[in-house]
């Protein structure tokens, strides 16, 4: 019997290496994978490169993550929130490395690294710092820049569902970055709000069927709350 | 009415901005607006002229702000705003969001800026080369992939600089997108012969305009 | 008020032009927007190029535009079917023109066209005859050629239940190409078997969002049957 | 038994084959089988060793085939045949589901072929380089996406050609794409080595097994 439903964090967290490239999921306060977050800060991978919208907020999650020296590389959009003070001290003291993707491009790299893409070519960041250095080509008429595929070998996710088989739905704008974490990790863990039977997910309702899942944590913690 | 030809005339206030950009938005446009002022636009188009407002987190069919004591707390925008879904709202992932940004299927996005230059550049992401963290967030996506692109900002900078300029200093989020600009001195079309002024606000002179924007400013042909 | 549902067959196939690509969805006979194929038919707009998985089956649908000699060239990835002695006989005499593409690049082609990607690298294909002439490149130590979207003038999709706005959902095997139709194509027809209020599809199984939706026709002809 | 040396052995059945792949499955796994003889594999498979069976137009999950008067009429495999779908089963459109394929998350492809060479490359599309209309479906995007791609496949011709050679001679659908070959009369390996041998029908002989095959043989090391 196929069961990727894990019983413990320490489950849920096996065999996470140094060096990994993490893929975080959420978007703002919404569909984020908190619970694991604080299991990789419990696991203690090292020099990590995360690829996530944001940089952290306050001392908790991703922040502590980085303020606890583990962070190598931020791959986001906008490195900015509420509270950035620990990627901003970080980042001023030259101890983190960023990398600044637009939000789009950031979403169809890992799109493309589940999809079998390995670059594309695209329209956003043309004639701008993001296009240095990139290749350029002039497709119909119009000038795009080649992008490439953003895998993770760990992609953490925030599901509202899921099944044994590691099929998934999400809440409104919990699923967000979700599905394509999903997709672009080599080993894809899952925190979800509701467990459920084998069978109980409608098949056209399933969002992330369980191919691009390994391991689902039950962590039904509820709403959440700000930012 | 004061004597002074220079004073004597009155800047369109942001709600005033954000009513002039919500009534030139037709019926059954799918609209985007950036973070800032012209999230306000939604404001001021009613309910029963159905445009469709897109949030980059992949919601489709924004409504009003929620009332206090009906927040859904997985309901916000790219803002991180709480937000509601109209009837007909969908969700859907950040890949396909972005697909109906990049893929051109967004009629229309109003974003603010630092600056516009007159053949349409933008710049409203960083304002220095050499900024520490700078965020773009879904800025170029959404300049270099809606159908058009129209800016609402002021008119010139706190200490009056002029915003309207032949050539962006800051950054650029997008080259050659702006189509119009919208201030609180005037609303401006981005052609081929550069900025030209479609409206004014009461009692201002286009000398005066002029005056407060660095590029040229042409009368409508 | 947004009303995208067309009261005739006149109205779902108004300003079709010649020389159009059309992209038709559908597998086998499941999801296959028949009724909109015939109206097409009826419309009349001919020198066209139509891209669909197969290339028709018996004297109906797709094999009857083709037999009126009405289709310029097809792209397809299989264009054998349990009766395909239309497009055999058109194509034996040269009065057809076959661009035969890989399944999945033809699907990967018309989501890049509807996601603002212009081309992209895939390995399917490489060292076959599909590469000849295309573009290779080594990335990360595997070979990739580069694929271009594939841009429908005109998408015809079938769909489970659609409302105003042009929101879709489909049944089961009735999914395939259509979502990916309606993302490519200028103008998407839909024809649906349900009609629903504005509100009463959930937003979250919500699978085509109506941006990507032009004109709905109310079409309840029941289960496809036969291939 | 005959006394005939060359005659003295039996070939496995189609029935026997597909079990023999589906004996090699591990649960767990996520598998695509081609049209023909690889999608009997399915049928060997018990339900209770979780096999997850995908098909390229959007189903994950695959069950047996349904009983004649409980057939659902949208649901149909990539070979057109009413299937059911387990418990778990999903649906996605055609581009999710080559992303399955092409992503390199199916763990599994079991193809027919028309001939395999030593290095692994396969054809199994076209028998000519002039074939008129040849249909390529999905095949090129799962030999070139799956982790592994097996052959299930007649061991020669019906006319008694080798079909296990040292080049193809038909149009390829993938380069070095094939890892284990399975026939009516043995298990082959595709190794830096070439073909290696794991196990052959009951009596054959090596040698007459290489006399069937145009590419050198090798046992296990």
């Amino acid at each position: 019997m196929i069961n990727k439903i894990v019983q413990s964090m320490a489950d849920a967290m096996a065999d996470i290496k140094d060096g990994s490239t993490v893929l975080l999921a959420g978007f703002g306060a919404v569909g984020q994978p908190n619970v694991l977050i604080d299991g990789l800060i419990e696991q203690g991978a090292k020099d990590l490169t995360v690829a996530c919208n944001n940089a952290g907020t306050g001392h908790i999650g991703l922040a502590r993550l980085m303020e606890l020296g583990r962070v190598r590389k931020i791959v986001c959009s906008f490195p900015r929130s509420s509270d950035p003070v620990v990627f901003e001290t970080l980042y001023r003291a030259g101890k983190i490395e960023l990398e600044i993707v637009p939000q789009g491009t950031l979403a169809e790299r890992m799109r493309a690294a589940g999809a079998g893409v390995p670059a594309f070519f695209t329209a956003t960041g043309v004639g701008t710092k993001m296009a240095v250095g990139k290749e350029h080509r002039e497709i119909e008429g119009r000038t795009y820049i080649l992008e490439n595929a953003l895998y993770g070998d760990l992609g953490l996710v925030e599901a509202w569902e899921a099944d044994r088989w590691g099929n998934l739905t999400y809440k409104l704008a919990g699923r967000n970055f979700n599905p394509i974490v999903a997709m672009a990790s080599k080993l894809t863990v899952v925190q979800t709000q509701h467990v459920r039977e084998l069978g109980d997910i409608d098949p056209d309702h399933i969002v992330t069927p369980g191919i691009f899942v390994d391991r689902v944590l039950h962590v039904p913690y509820g709403d959440p709350s700000g930012f | 009415m004061s004597g002074s030809a220079v004073a004597d005339f009155k800047p369109f206030s942001r709600t005033q901005m954000a009513l002039r950009v919500a009534n030139d938005i037709p019926e059954g446009w799918y609209v985007n607006l950036g973070i800032g002022i012209p999230t306000a636009v939604a404001d001021h188009v009613p309910l029963d002229r159905e445009v469709i407002f897109h949030s980059e987190n992949g919601v489709l069919g924004m409504g009003p702000a929620p009332e206090k004591d009906k927040i859904e707390p997985w309901l916000i925008n790219a803002g991180k705003q709480y937000i509601t879904l109209r009837p007909g709202g969908s969700m859907c992932h950040h890949a396909d969001s972005f697909s109906m940004i990049r893929g051109g299927h967004l009629d229309l996005c109003v974003l603010g800026a630092f600056q516009v230059a007159d053949n349409g550049d933008i710049a409203n992401w960083a304002t220095s080369e050499n900024d520490t963290a700078p965020a773009v967030g879904g800025a170029m996506d959404l300049a270099a992939g809606a159908k058009r692109l129209w800016v609402l900002m002021e008119h010139t900078t706190k200490d009056g600089s002029p915003k309207l300029v032949t050539k962006c200093t800051y950054p650029l989020t997008a080259p050659a997108a702006v189509k119009r600009v919208y201030t609180n001195l005037a609303t401006i079309d981005v052609t081929e012969r550069g900025f030209v002024v479609l409206s004014m606000a009461p009692g201002l002179t286009f000398e005066n305009l002029q005056a407060k924007t660095e590029a040229k400013l042409h009368l409508p042909a």
